[in-house]
Parts: structure tokens; sequence; C-alpha cells
């Protein structure tokens, strides 16, 4: 079992699960100097680093859904600082698309979070964490999701 | 003489019966402005205006995706535990004589060399009411293949429409006898004016034996009229999937790190990956040769392999097609 | 022009272009056995042109028989290809993509006054009730990109806010809240069979080996399973976001009926707003997904 | 043509020769000065420290009902143009001071109106050739020190109606008029307006420079745009005289005195009486007049 | 199944006072494919090292995972140690669980920690099963430089680079090399002159054998990427066959015709054909076509006639040629501000206003006054000089909002030179701050203030105007709070260092990045100040902003030492993180080509026997290839993969989650 689940067990009541697929260049450094600058954040991230959010595949969030995430957080260099010179552009794009076919689709959109921070806005990385694991946590587990693959055929209903 | 009834009026009471007794009752249902063949609860959910439900009640006992093994991993060791089929009683109502004399065909490769229980023990409990159709389409083509609207095999019970709407009842297995005995409060006997029977017309131009013996000739593998027959096909699974006599199926292995599941899917000879080799090599490259397989498998190789029907001319293969792809019309051509 | 005469011109057009040998199969429309429906035809001896036709049945999107899957179709030769306005948005966007060169195929553009919704609607005559949305507000009636087009010219003008169920239920569903809107999402995905029919339909569904079909790593679950139907039919989306052109095939072909163009026409609205681009009229500008303006508007990146 | 008009007050008193002289320009070159039905006084100084909002109410207030009236205004006085164009300018620019303003003058007026002064009226919507051919009485042989003085060019940013630094549109007008502008260091100077109650001494200074360096390159008459330059220079002319040895005191008027001389209206309707140095010997021996 | 060594470390007690390391080792051991864990005080230590290399060997391991600090510390040092016991470095993966988990999670109970540091870790464990090995990629690197701009920067580079035993182009627009410097008297703060310690420097490059010289040239188009650069070279036409040219003079002595010297910033003129200056390098005339009666209007041609080896060829036209280089100096330097747009000093208007470079030409003895300081409007010596500093720089309304840097001491010089030429002249300086920090720049200016009485006024200047044959200098010294007026006889204003014109049109076909003052970026403005984004492209001197001569070298001298060090191999490693293309799967449709921020996907080919073309597909050119991914995401049939960031490998690491 994933950490979450017995988390949960350790501090009493549900911690949820959330995945950050964040850029190497900027917002992994950012969650790096939080650490040299030993704040303090929420332990529910897990973090997957990537060489530049315009490697990340829509396919990424649905995938970390489809494996019992509560939340995704998806984080990058701020326009115009992207270490590639356009590679958060091109993520921007997608992102604007993906966005709207996921509320369409009726994911509840405090569940994805997207976001800019840069290798030096460590405060910036704290706040956003505490504050999408909050609201996650307000919200509980996904349960829609997570159930589906249980749910039997509308046939055999 | 009078014969045993079954009125419409008290097919509330079967199914409710049939469910007291811990049993399924699959009928045809609208869903998504189609009738489809459902486990239902209650009578108004049943549709009696219908040629054949869109797909077949196959999906019953042989799903489209299904659990067979479990397994999870620990330290450098995978514990793997193989799912028990817990087959619940259940009835079809409304198959028609066409797609009844399915089942055989299925059994038949399910059970040929190995026995595969999550079909056999699921057929077992499968009770099967055929009504006889009043009703036909263009698409239909049952006689052509030596079947008809009084066709009984494959069926436990075979019913008629009377003008009231009614059914007449005629008990034709065990099982089928038995299911009759179990829920007898649900029948009674009396008399019975009979809708007629609608049978398609048989299609000239089309004779199975000229098929056979022409599909029996090697050098007919090659015929390019495969091609120009079957250019059209855009290769979905559609056919494949609908088809009361369709049976591939693919097992996947899904899951986490942790824990994963393998499964028993559906699969269809009409994809390209079908037998795509690991080397990259397709010995079924073009559209045309995959079509050909399903053709082939529907008039030669079952029937030689298992003397069971491929094709039991229900037309569903020819009502679903995006593209309008008619079997009949390659039957006919191969009848030259 | 009515169908009958426009028949004729075909006919002629074809049998003309094969003959002079221009090209070497004209993919067109055709009856079944029991002349009640249409059905894809390929031409390739100028004797059969005859068995062209053209009529509101012909709702077949054709240019998919342009795509590389079709090998033995390429085999044949230059094709020339008989298309509505709608389809030949479709053969634009397989232009921009590098899929077909323009001067590769003879379009030959019929003007059109509508389609029937699915073939099975059909009574006789063409009501607007059994049209489906995309030709209530169809500005190709008269082909834009074509070699030679046939029919007189069509006098409709699409309406200035477009019509139909299909925006009709994608407003509903907006105004949904979200656990509704998954709730319909996750009923209409449950029907669906992973037969790809909507896939295989689908002109711009191209790729010569589908991410489905690609098991290392399988992103997407081949089970049919809801989580599998949700993850595939989420990815076809996602694929055609800035692409899709509302032709509707994919819906037309889905055996369990789900509603494909609520989520492609939401889309194509989405890119419109947010990149003011219309797929399918212009082969010169690349589809939206794949460049970026340094100054796109979003209000969701925190 | 008709153009809405904000006098101010000094042209309703001590400057009046400003406010008739440049009406009958104005008629003589065929447009009209529509004076506003309604005006208060402009403030006379733009609040320095710019969180001031209570001084920038006055101008305000003339700014909306002047919109009113039409979408240009036009005014002759150095000090209303400064503060009236920058006022509009913060109001056009800072969302925050527009409501507040707004919510004070109880108006709704967005900074639209676009305000320009009577020189760039005759340069922009007039045009100098168009003055030139008006010229009835052309000013020929006189030497004119066009003095702009510091509210008409600065901040340049907020003014913009010339360079800063090397303006020429005065010298365009005069010569236009036949005169011959002469180019002096100060003439884009201070006066010492702003010190006039507190420290005399600079004023007589500066205004001092001013005339000197005029005078110094010949000038034989010095034009100004401003009520407050012209009183200042005037004024402090004889303690100069006293000060500086050889300074010869010239005739200081307002450019639209001269504009209305050399377009030939009646002398004594110009308000050259009002000024302290009388012009005329000038004009009679250059035999303009 | 793999053998994994998973090795936890506790870093002191910056990990084990939140991790429970010990358990994290024993957690891990349990995961599929684990043979080997351990946690230890100082994995980065060289007996951490050791032990891994150790347990490499012993346990037949084939992955390492280091659960430790930020892979940005330390995954270099684990791949090396992997690497040193024989298993492929990219094998090795570092789990983050110090600045991402034991460093923020204090307030957390150690258990906490631990479950995170465990779900972390076999995040990455889950991904080394799918990390296949890489090998560095090697690019071959052409051993040749190009250095753009003459200057002192751009010959420093030239000559270090060729001192090196490399061959160097060195391209510079004018008709000689020099650049600025040679326009320049005496250098603060040694006060030796620039011509002396320039001149030598020049020659040198012309005779040194690996320095080709292009004078006159301009770089037109440049394509390829690191060790591969193929490089236009505009060389414009000088109407002079350099080869043959003897440089004699005779043709410039008969030239009839003169025009403004540039060289001399209009204080004096110069031939039709000419050289910038007496000691230009080439010591080769050009002839200044535009201002030329014989090519403009075929008269004159008597510099043809008297040229004795016969050089002079009206007909010369522009050559483009094409070359090849492994690396690019980029040293294209600074011009001044335009001092027009500051009317209120009246420059342009009054001939005695005049701006710091000219000031330097009329103290310079090769000068047009021969070094003696002579006003320009009547050839006076100046009785006062007043210096005004910051034209343009720190004026964010009107000028540039940076400092120029070199005024405050060139003014000094200037008073110091001035002083020194005329006796009893008197200088006056308006300053905002004297800047004059470096090795004996201050000790510089006190001198200027104390020994050479320059008057340094602090305040800013409002009007400068002629009165009688005089500059009026109107101002304010702010620190005795009084209005002054200066008489002076010559005004000297020290104008800001801007980028040169069309710097921003060089740099897009470098491919480099500028500033909003179009000045060049650096890739780092501490730790790589001479490299570019673009690798294999470097920078030196004033290009990148302003600076005094010995930064200027110095920076020649570094670019330099990079350009060696890369032509120090003959390929050159790059980390293999780049894409690669799936060429059975591929659909080219070329949406990779149109997203690849560095064009570093090209349209391939695949042949059949008969060499026919069966299909295209695209095609990853290492050398460009950045691996950033965009691409991949682009894929949608997931043709193109990016080596290290696989879709396997995220896809595993998202399923152990």
């Amino acid at each position: 079992m994933s950490g979450h689940e017995e988390q949960s067990g350790t501090t009493g009541g549900y911690e949820p699960k959330i995945m950050a697929f964040v850029c190497n260049w900027c917002t992994y450094a950012g969650a790096d100097l939080a650490g040299t600058s030993r704040m303090e954040y929420r332990p529910n991230v897990r973090i997957i680093k990537l060489p530049c959010t315009g490697r990340i595949d829509p396919l990424f969030i649905i995938k970390a859904f489809e494996n019992g995430a509560d939340g995704v957080l998806v984080s990058g260099c701020h326009p115009g600082d992207c270490h590639y010179t356009t590679g958060n552009y091109h993520a921007r794009r997608r992102w604007i698309g993906f966005k709207h076919l996921m509320e369409f689709t009726g994911i509840d959109m405090r569940r994805l979070h997207f976001s800019w921070v840069s290798a030096s806005e460590a405060i910036k990385w704290v706040d956003l964490i505490n504050n999408v694991t909050d609201e996650i946590k307000k919200l509980g587990p996904f349960m829609e999701y997570r159930g589906l693959k249980d749910a039997p055929p509308q046939a055999a209903e | 003489m009078k014969e045993k009834i079954l009125r419409r009026s008290d097919i509330g009471r079967l199914i409710d019966s049939v469910g007291t007794k811990g049993g399924a009752f699959v009928a045809p249902a609208l869903v998504a402005r189609q009738v489809v063949f459902k486990a239902i609860k209650s009578a108004d959910e049943v549709s009696f205006d219908y040629i054949l439900a869109r797909n077949s009640y196959k999906e019953f006992v042989f799903p489209q995706t299904e659990v067979v093994a479990d397994f999870t991993f620990t330290g450098n060791k995978v514990d793997l535990r193989g799912r028990e089929v817990e087959a619940r009683d259940t009835v079809v109502f409304g198959a028609r004589p066409c797609e009844a004399t399915s089942l055989s065909a299925l059994r038949a490769v399910f059970t040929w060399d190995f026995v595969d229980e999550f079909y056999t023990k699921r057929e077992d409990t499968l009770v099967v009411m055929t009504v006889g159709c009043t009703k036909a389409d263009e698409a239909c083509f049952c006689t052509t293949v030596e079947l008809s609207p009084e066709s009984k095999s494959g069926s436990d019970i075979y019913l008629r429409e009377t003008e009231t709407g009614d059914y007449t009842v005629e008990a034709l297995t065990d099982r089928g006898k038995a299911f009759v005995e179990l829920h007898a409060g649900c029948f009674e006997e009396g008399d019975a004016k009979l809708k007629p029977l609608v049978r398609p017309e048989v299609i000239k131009g089309i004779d199975l034996g000229k098929i056979q013996s022409r599909l029996a000739q090697r050098e007919n593998y090659a015929d390019p009229v495969w091609g120009e027959l079957t250019r059209k096909c855009i290769g979905c699974g559609a056919c494949t999937y609908v088809c009361p006599t369709c049976h591939c199926f693919d097992i996947t292995d899904e899951g986490t790190a942790f824990e994963a599941e393998r499964r028993k899917n559906w699969d269809s000879c009409q994809y390209e990956s079908f037998t795509l080799h690991a080397s990259g090599h397709n010995p079924r490259d073009f559209q045309f040769k995959r079509w050909r397989n399903r053709f082939m498998c529907k008039f030669t190789y079952y029937p030689n392999k298992f003397s069971s029907k491929g094709c039991v001319g229900c037309g569903r293969c020819v009502r679903v097609c995006p593209v309008r792809l008619d079997i009949t019309e390659a039957m006919e051509e191969l009848s030259k | 022009m009515t169908d009958k005469d426009m028949e004729k011109t075909l006919r002629e057009k074809a049998r003309e272009l094969l003959t002079s040998g221009e090209v070497k199969v004209v993919i067109g429309w055709g009856w079944n056995r029991a002349r009640t429906k249409t059905t894809p035809i390929f031409i390739t001896n100028p004797d059969e042109t005859d068995r062209l036709i053209f009529n509101p049945l012909c709702v077949n999107n054709l240019s998919v028989y342009l795509t590389r899957k079709f090998k033995d179709i390429q085999a044949l030769g230059r094709p020339a290809i008989v298309a509505k306005g709608c389809d030949i948005k479709n053969i634009v966007v397989l232009i921009t993509e590098a899929q077909v060169k323009r001067q590769d195929v003879f379009i030959i553009g019929m003007v059109c006054e509508g389609m029937v919704y699915r073939q099975e609607l059909w009574k006789g005559e063409l009501t607007p009730e059994i049209m489906p949305t995309k030709c209530h507000n169809c500005d190709v009636r008269n082909p834009h990109v074509a070699d030679f087009v046939i029919g007189g010219r069509s006098a409709f003008t699409p309406p200035e806010a477009p019509v139909g169920m299909v925006f009709e239920k994608i407003k509903a569903l907006d105004g949904q809240a979200p656990s509704e809107r998954w709730n319909f999402w996750i009923n209409e995905f449950s029907r669906c069979i992973k037969c790809y029919a909507c896939r295989q339909v689908c002109s711009l569904c191209f790729c010569e080996r589908c991410i489905t079909e690609k098991n290392m790593p399988q992103w997407i679950e081949t089970s049919a399973h809801q989580r599998g139907n949700l993850s595939w039919n989420l990815t076809r989306a996602m694929h055609l976001v800035g692409r899709c052109t509302f032709c509707g095939e994919c819906e037309r072909a889905c055996p369990v009926n789900i509603p494909l163009n609520l989520l492609n026409q939401k889309m194509i609205g989405v890119v419109k707003d947010a990149f003011d681009f219309r797929s399918g009229y212009d082969e010169k500008t690349h589809p939206p997904m794949i460049v970026f303006s340094p100054d796109d508007k979003e209000n969701f990146i925190k | 043509m008709k153009i809405p008009y904000y006098p101010g007050c000094t042209l309703n008193t001590v400057a009046k020769g400003l406010d008739t002289s440049a009406r009958g320009a104005a008629e003589a070159l065929g447009f009209e000065m529509a004076e506003l039905s309604q005006w208060n006084c402009c403030g006379a100084t733009f609040p320095l420290s710019t969180d001031n909002v209570m001084g920038l109410a006055a101008p305000a207030k003339v700014l909306s009902g002047a919109r009113k009236e039409g979408d240009t205004l036009t005014t002759l006085c150095s000090v209303c143009y400064n503060v009236l164009k920058r006022t509009n300018k913060v109001i056009k620019d800072n969302r925050e001071k527009r409501a507040v303003l707004n919510g004070f003058i109880e108006e709704d007026y967005d900074g639209s109106l676009n305000i320009l002064h009577y020189l760039e009226v005759l340069r922009d919507k007039v045009g100098f050739a168009k003055v030139k051919e008006a010229v009835k009485r052309p000013l020929k042989g006189v030497k004119v020190g066009a003095y702009y003085g510091c509210m008409l060019l600065r901040p340049f940013e907020d003014i913009g109606i010339d360079n800063a630094e090397r303006p020429t549109i005065f010298e365009d007008l005069l010569k236009a008029l036949g005169a011959t502008p002469v180019e002096f260091p100060d003439k884009i100077e201070c006066c010492g307006a702003h010190l006039a109650m507190n420290n005399e001494a600079v004023v007589t200074k500066l205004s001092g420079n001013v005339m000197a360096s005029a005078t110094g390159v010949g000038a034989e008459l010095i034009v100004t745009t401003c009520p407050l330059c012209q009183y200042n220079l005037e004024k402090s002319a004889p303690k100069v005289s006293q000060e500086r040895p050889g300074f010869g005191a010239v005739p200081v008027v307002y450019f639209t005195q001269i504009l209305g001389l050399a377009l030939g209206q009646d002398v004594a309707s110009l308000g050259f009486d009002k000024s302290v140095i009388d012009i005329m010997p000038l004009l009679k021996n250059k035999e303009i007049i | 199944m793999p053998r994994i060594g998973v090795f936890v470390c506790q870093c002191g007690n910056n990990i084990a006072a939140t991790v429970d390391t010990k358990k994290v080792a024993e957690d891990m051991a349990k995961v599929p494919g684990v043979v080997y864990t351990c946690d230890y005080k100082f994995m980065c230590s060289s007996p951490g090292q050791e032990m891994l290399k150790q347990a490499i060997k012993e346990q037949r391991l084939d992955g390492i995972i280091v659960s430790a600090c930020s892979p940005h510390m330390h995954e270099k040092t684990f791949r090396k140690a992997s690497e040193a016991a024989g298993i492929n470095p990219y094998r090795c993966e570092v789990t983050n669980i110090r600045e991402q988990c034991s460093w923020v999670h204090h307030d957390q109970t150690k258990r906490v920690g631990t479950i995170k540091s465990n779900d972390l870790t076999r995040m990455t464990i889950e991904r080394l099963k799918k990390n296949s090995p890489l090998t560095r990629i090697k690019i071959p690197v052409k051993k040749k430089a190009l250095v753009i701009g003459g200057g002192i920067a751009g010959i420093q580079a030239a000559l270090d680079i060729a001192e090196g035993g490399r061959e160097v182009i060195l391209v510079e627009k004018e008709p000689s090399i020099g650049g600025n410097m040679a326009r320049l008297s005496e250098t603060f703060p040694t006060m030796d002159c620039s011509q002396c310690i320039l001149t030598p420097k020049m020659v040198e490059a012309e005779l040194h054998e690996n320095i080709k010289l292009y004078t006159y040239s301009e770089v037109e188009k440049v394509d390829g990427y690191i060790g591969n650069f193929t490089v236009q070279i505009r060389r414009k036409s000088k109407y002079v066959d350099e080869d043959r040219c003897t440089g004699c003079g005779e043709c410039i002595e008969k030239c009839p015709f003169k025009t403004d010297s540039q060289f001399e910033l209009g204080l004096t003129k110069r031939k039709v054909i000419y050289t910038p200056f007496p000691q230009s390098v080439p010591n080769v005339p050009v002839i200044d076509a535009p201002n030329c009666p014989k090519i403009q209007k075929d008269k004159c041609g008597a510099c043809a006639i008297v040229c004795g080896p016969k050089c002079i060829d009206f007909k010369m036209e522009d050559k483009i040629v094409t070359e090849e280089f492994g690396a690019i100096v980029v040293a294209t330097g600074y011009q001044l501000m335009p001092n027009e747009r500051f009317d209120e000093y009246g420059y342009g208007r009054i001939k005695d206003v005049i701006n710091g470079m000219q000031f330097e030409r009329l103290a310079s003895s090769s000068g047009p006054t021969g070094g003696e300081i002579r006003r320009p409007s009547d050839g006076k010596v100046p009785k006062s000089i007043v210096f005004i500093q910051c034209v343009g720089s720190r004026d964010e309304k009107k000028g540039v909002s940076y400092c120029s840097k070199v005024c405050c001491m060139y003014t000094a010089k200037h008073t110091m030179l001035y002083s020194h030429k005329v006796h009893g002249g008197q200088s006056y300086v308006f300053y905002m701050d004297i800047r004059s920090g470096g090795k004996r720049y201050e000790e510089f200016t006190r001198k200027a203030i104390e020994k050479d009485n320059a008057m340094y006024l602090r305040g800013r200047v409002s009007r400068v105007y002629e009165k009688d044959g005089k500059v009026m200098v109107q101002g304010a010294d702010t620190l005795s709070g009084t209005q002054v007026e200066i008489e002076a006889d010559m005004v000297v204003l020290a104008t800001a260092i801007v980028s040169r014109d069309g710097a921003d049109t060089l740099a897009q076909r470098l491919g480099i990045g500028y500033d909003k003052y179009k000045f060049y970026n650096e890739y780092h403005p501490k730790l790589k100040p001479v490299e570019t984004v673009t690798a294999g492209i470097y920078l030196a001197g004033t290009c990148m902003g302003p600076m005094d001569i010995p930064e200027s070298v110095a920076q020649g001298s570094a670019a330099a030492s990079k350009v060696l060090a890369l032509f120090s191999s003959d390929e050159m490693a790059r980390e293999p993180i780049t894409s690669v293309v799936n060429k059975v799967t591929c659909n080219a449709c070329w949406d990779c080509v149109t997203a690849c921020p560095y064009s570093a996907i090209e349209r391939d080919t695949i042949k059949n026997r008969q060499g026919e073309v069966v299909r295209w597909v695209a095609k990853v050119n290492d050398g460009v290839c950045q691996g950033c991914g965009v691409c991949v995401a682009a894929c949608r049939s997931k043709s193109i993969d990016l080596k290290g960031y696989t879709d396997e490998q995220v896809f595993a690491a998202i399923n152990a989650f």
C-alpha cells in the first residue's frame, strides 16, 4: 500500500494523496529552496521531476488520478523564464485545452491545480502546497474516480 | 389442446420470481435510443418492439471484461490468486432463434481443449427464452444460413407471440423445463391465436456450399476479390463486438507497482495489432486479410473444426457497420 | 441543380478523370445491394462510374480513405475524392499535417444542402429534424477547397449564433454542477465497448499506431471498464483539440450512441475563444496545440 | 468652428486684454471661442504632493462640465492650461483617483477631453499658414522675444505642447505675423511667480534674467502667454533697471494682443492700455500704426 | 529481476532527525527487485562512496538508488561512483528525501517523514527499473573559432585562442581592427597611452599565423550548433586588392576629395580613399564608395593612376565567404548614445559642447589637434571646461536606467589631462556620485580633485547656452544648496554607453538572448559570465554591458579559455538527455518539428533496398536537442520519447505512487 493510507492511519483522519508534476529548473529548485530555508509544509505531495512543463503529457494527469490521486498539481517556470525558452508556453496552451476538457467532463477543478513557481519562490511553493492540501482535504478522497474501475458495465447492472 | 402461456402482464411476476430466487433477468430494454440486452428489475423496463437487441446476450456468459486473477508483489515474489467465477442463475428473455444457436459455437471454443470455467459455469446456469420473430429488416438473413424463426437449437424455452401480445411457451431442454417448473406460478394454460412469424427472404445468388468449396481451395485464399470486397472496411471492431459468435479475447494485466489484476477482455480480429508479432511483422498486414479471416472463421474454420455455425444470420454486423459493409454482399460475390 | 443532375455531372467527371488517367481511383458513394443505404465505393474502371451517387444519404466522410492506414487504396494510385464541404475540412487538416499533399489528390467538391444525421432516419425527404447540427450551421455548403465543384451555388448562410441540439446540450451541461456533468459523462462512457469505431472512422485519427495499441507503457487500459473508457475518451478528445472539424463521423459510427459531438464541439468552442482558430479552413496555419503565443490568456494558472 | 473655451479668473480681471484680443482674433480667423456656460477657478496650482486629491477637485469639476459641451477644450492662461491638462491626465490614467474625484464632485468624468492651448489651436486646427494669410498689419521689423515661461512646457510628458528644451511654436507664430523672433537663452526659464508673495528678491532676479537675456539679444518687445509672467516681468522692470546698469525695459504684452494687432483689429480694443510699459511708441516708430 | 541496491543517507542528522532511515532501508528491502539496502551517515563522503562501490561489486548490483539530498546536489557524485564500480551512470538515481522531505517536515512526526521517504524512494526504484543505460553523446568539434568584433576584447580572445594553437578568423566591420580603444588617449588609472599598448596587440593579431583578419566584413548568416557552426561572412568591397597593396599611402595623398572622418567623430575630415587612422591594421586603404566620384559618376580615378602595384579596382564587389567553426566569440562592443536628444546641453547646436570620446581625440597625440586641447569652434585653448557626468546614464526618463560605469573614471582622467596640458585651466565636474570602485581607482579620482584641482560639483546641469563666445552652464550645487552659473569655454558630456545599432539583428542570427537595452545576455550573471544559452557561443567585452578595458580583456581571455577547453578534445560529450524517434510508428505529421524550440528535429526518409523513399519520418539531431521534451508531449502516437525521462519511467513512477 502506498504511504498515504498508512499516513492517514498515523495522523488519524484522512490524508489526501497529491501528485505534483514539476519542471527541473524552476519549481523543483524552488521546492529545494524551501528545504534549504527550512520552511515547513504539508507532507502529502509526491513530486515527479520532469525537465520542463513542456514534457508534461495530459495523460500523466489522468494516470495520476487513475492511481488514486485525490489531487494533481502541475507547476513550472513563469512565462518567459523557461530554461528551454518556450517549453512552458507550449505547456500553457495544452493546459488551456486540457483544463476546459476536464472541467467539461465534470472533474472538480479544485482537484487539479496549475501554477508558476520560480526557483526563488520557495514561499509561494509552501503556500501553494498548504492551500492545495487543505482544499483537497476538505473535499475528501476522489471516490468518483477511484471507484470507476470496479463499477460493473452498465448492461449487467 | 391447451398450451402453456406466459401473459405479458405476468412478466413482471416472472421477473420478481426470478429475482427472489436470486437469479438475474436479462431482457431487451431501451438504453440511449437503442434496444439492448440488459439485466432488469421490473417489467416496465422491458421493450417488446424490436427486431434484435443491438448487442448479443453473449456478454452475460462471456463478459467484455472480467478479472480472472489478482496478484500482489512482495519482496521478489509474486503472489497470484485465481478468481472463482460465481455464476448467478440468469435467464435471457427475448432472444431470437438465430442468435440462440450461437451458444453451441461459443461452447465449442471455450471447451475444445481447455475448459474455460469462466464461460461454462455461466452458460450452465443460463436459461435462454427465445421469442420467434414477428418482424425482420433488410439486414436479417437467417434463412440464407439455413436457420429460421422456427429454429430451436440453443433455446431452452421457445416462445411465440400471440395476437394478444402474450406468449405460448414451449420448454425444450431440461433446464428449460426446470425453469418453467420453478416459476410455474407465472405461467398458465390456455388457447392462443398466434401472430404469424416473419421469415426473411433467402438471398438469391448465395450458395453456402459454393462458398464452402471455394474457400476450401487454397489458391482462392489470395483471390483479389477479397481486396475489392472489403476495401472500404475501416477496421473497427464493431462487427465482432456485436456478433453472437465472435469470441476472441485477450489477457492483460492492469495495476500498480503494488498489486494488479489479470483481465480477460474482448479482442477483435479486425484490429491492426491483433496478429502483430513482437518482431513487428504482421501476417495480416492489410485490412482485407483481417476481414477475410473473420469471414473464413465463420464459414470454414469453425464449421470444419466444430461443425458449429459460424454465422447465424442475425445481421448485427451489417446494421452496426459505419461504412455499411454487408457480409451478405460478400457471400453473394463468393458464391459466383 | 438536382441531385440527379449532380450525379450525372459527377459520373461524367469521374469517367473523364479515369480515362484520361489523371486519377487511378475515384472514391465516392454508391448504393448497397438493396439500394436503401449508401456505402463508400472505389471506382477504378471508367465504365463503372455510373455506380457513383449523390444524395442526402451520403453521410460518410470519405477523407478517411486518404490516410496512410489504407495502404491498399494508396497502392491504387492517385485518387479523386468526392467530398462535401465538411469532408473537405478534414482533407485540409490532413494537408496541414502532411498526411496528404494537395497535388496528390483530386477533390471533387459537392455543393450540399444538408445530410441526414443517420441513414436509418431517412424517410424519403430531407427535413431539418433529421439533419445533424453541423448542417444547420454549415458555412461550407459551397466547397471551399476543390479542383472541381459540382452543383449550383448554395444560398444558405449560417445563423450568427450557432443553433442545434449539440449547442443547446453543451450550454445545458456548462450550466450544471461539475458532479452532474461527471455523472452524465460516466454514464455515457460506461456503454463504451472499446470497439474504436470512433477512432477508425475519423480521418484525423491517422496514427499508424494509436496510443491505445502502445503497451509499453500501457497509458490507456484496454479493458472496457469505466476507468479505461474514460481515459480513452478523454485522450481521444484531447488529441483532437484544435484539429476536429465537427464532421460528426465518430458519433455516427458509435454503436452505443455516445454523444461524442458534444465533447468535440465543446473543445472547438474553447479553441475558437482561446486561440481564435477554426480547423479545416486554411492548410497554411498550424493547428493551435503545437504552436503558442507568448500572450496566451488564461486565468487558472496561479 | 466652435471651440469650448475656459477663460479662468485672471482673464476676467487684470488679464482682460488676453481674453478679449483672443476672442477677436478667433473671430478674424473664422472660429468661435465658446465660453463654458459654467466654470470655476482652476485652483491655479497643480498639487505637487501627488496624493492631494482635494487640489484636483476644482479642475476636475471644470473638466467634467466642459466635457458636456464638447470633446475639446481650449484655454489661454499657461497656468490654467497646465493645471487642467495635468489633472485631466491624472483622471484618465489613474483609476483610483478618478473614482475618488468623481465621487467627490458627483460626476462621472473619464478624462476623455482633449485640452488644447490657444497656440495649439492656431497651429493644429487653424494652421499658421492660414494665420499668415489673415494678417493685415504685418509686424515688420519688430524684434520680438517669445517668452514661454515654465508652465506652458513642463513637465514635458504631461504637457507636450512642444519640445520642452527647444520650443519653436511661439516663434513660428510670430514669424507668421511678420515679426522677427529673437532666440534668447532664458525664454523657457521661470519668472519666479510662485515666490512673488514671500520672496520678491528671487522674482526680481529671475524676471530680470529673462528680460535682460531677451533685450541682450536685441528684443524690442516681449510677448507671453501667461498673466503671471506678464505681471511679474512688468512689475520687476523698474527694480531690474536700478540693479542692472544699461538695462532698458521693453514692453511685455500677450501674444494674442499682437496677434489681434496683426490681424488688423482696432488697437483700442486690444487692451494695451492695461500694460505698464507703453507699446505705442514702438508700434508708431515701426510704422505699424 | 533487476538487482537494485538502495542506500539511504542520514546526512548526519539532517535527514535522520525527521526520517527513520533504518526503517526506510528495511521497508525498501521488501520492494521487488531490491536485493540490498542500507543506511549510512554520509553517503556523499568518500567512505560512503566506497561502500556503494563495494556493494555494487559484492552484490552484483545493476541499479543504484541513493535516497539523500536533492539530485541537484549529488546526482553527479553518485553516478560517477556507480560508473567507477562498473555500472552505467544512468542506472543510478537519487531520491530527494532531504530538501523535499526531512528539511520541510520538522513539524511532523518522524513517522510521517519516514512514510514520505518510503513513497519517494519506491517511486524512484520503479522509475529506475525502466532506466536504460545511456551513453554520453559525442559531438565532433571543428577546431576553428570565429571572433566577431576586432576591439580589444575580440583581439585578446583571438590572440589567446591562436596562442592555444587553434585557428581563428577575426571579423571586423570597420576597415581596421582596434575598435573604440584605438580612439582613446591615455587610459586610467595608469595613464599609459592607449595607442602604445593597443597597437602592438593589433600588429600581433595581424601577423599571427593562426589568425586570419576579415576586416570591413560582417556576419550574414549562422547555422549549425556547438562544434559545428557554418557561418556566412560578407566581405565588403574595399576596391583595393588587400594582397597586392603595399600600404604606401600614395593614393590617399593624391585623393582630391574629403569627407567627415567617423573615426575622429567629425572633428576633422579624411580623404575618400582612406585608412581610419595612421596605425590601421591592416594598413590597407578602402574607398568610401558613396562619396567617391569615380565610383558614383566615373569622374577622377586619381588613386588608381598613382597606385604603383595597380591594386585599385573600381569594379570590385562584395564577396560572401562561408566558413566552418567549432565555436564563436561575440565581442561587438558598444557605441555612445546620441547626445542630440539632450537639448538642454545644446549638443549639436553649440559647437563647443562635445562628448567624452571627442575629448579623447582632442587629447590624443595622434588626434586632429596633435594632442593639444583646442575647442572646435575657433581652435582657442579653453581656459575652463565643464564636464557633465551621467548624460543619459542613470536617467530613466530620457536615457537609460543603468550606470555606464567608466565615465566617472575617464572624466577624472580628462580633468588631469586637461590640467597637464593647459596650465592654469580650470575644470568643473557636475556629478551625481563618484563611482571609482576598483584597483587604484579611488586614489585616481582623489588625485584629480586634490592634485589637479578639478572642481567637483555635486548636482545636475539644467541648461547650457551660448553667450558672447562663452558656453554658459547653469546648474545646481546640491552640497552648498545654491544655483551656479559657470562661464566655460567648452563643455564635455560623459555620454551613456549603449549597445551597437543592429546588435539585436546579430543576436537573432546567432540565436542568443539580449536584454531591453540590446546588451547580450550571459548564461548566468555570476557562474557563467561569458557563456550564452546557445552552447558554443561566448561573449566578451562591452557587447554585454558597460565595462572598462581590463574587464573587457579579462573576458576576452575567459571566452578564449572556454573555446580552448571545448577544442581540447576531438569530440565533446553531452548529457544524453535527448529525444529519440520511433521510426516504425512516426506519422510524419511534423508536429514535433513545429513545436521544437531548438529546430533540432529534421525530416528524414526511410528508403528501401532500391533506394526509393518508402516513408518520411522525423529525426532528432542529438547535437542540437536540449532535452526539453516538448516534442514528446506533442506527439499523439507517442513516437518520440525523451531519454532519461521516458514515458515508461514516468509511468512507472506514477504507478508506484
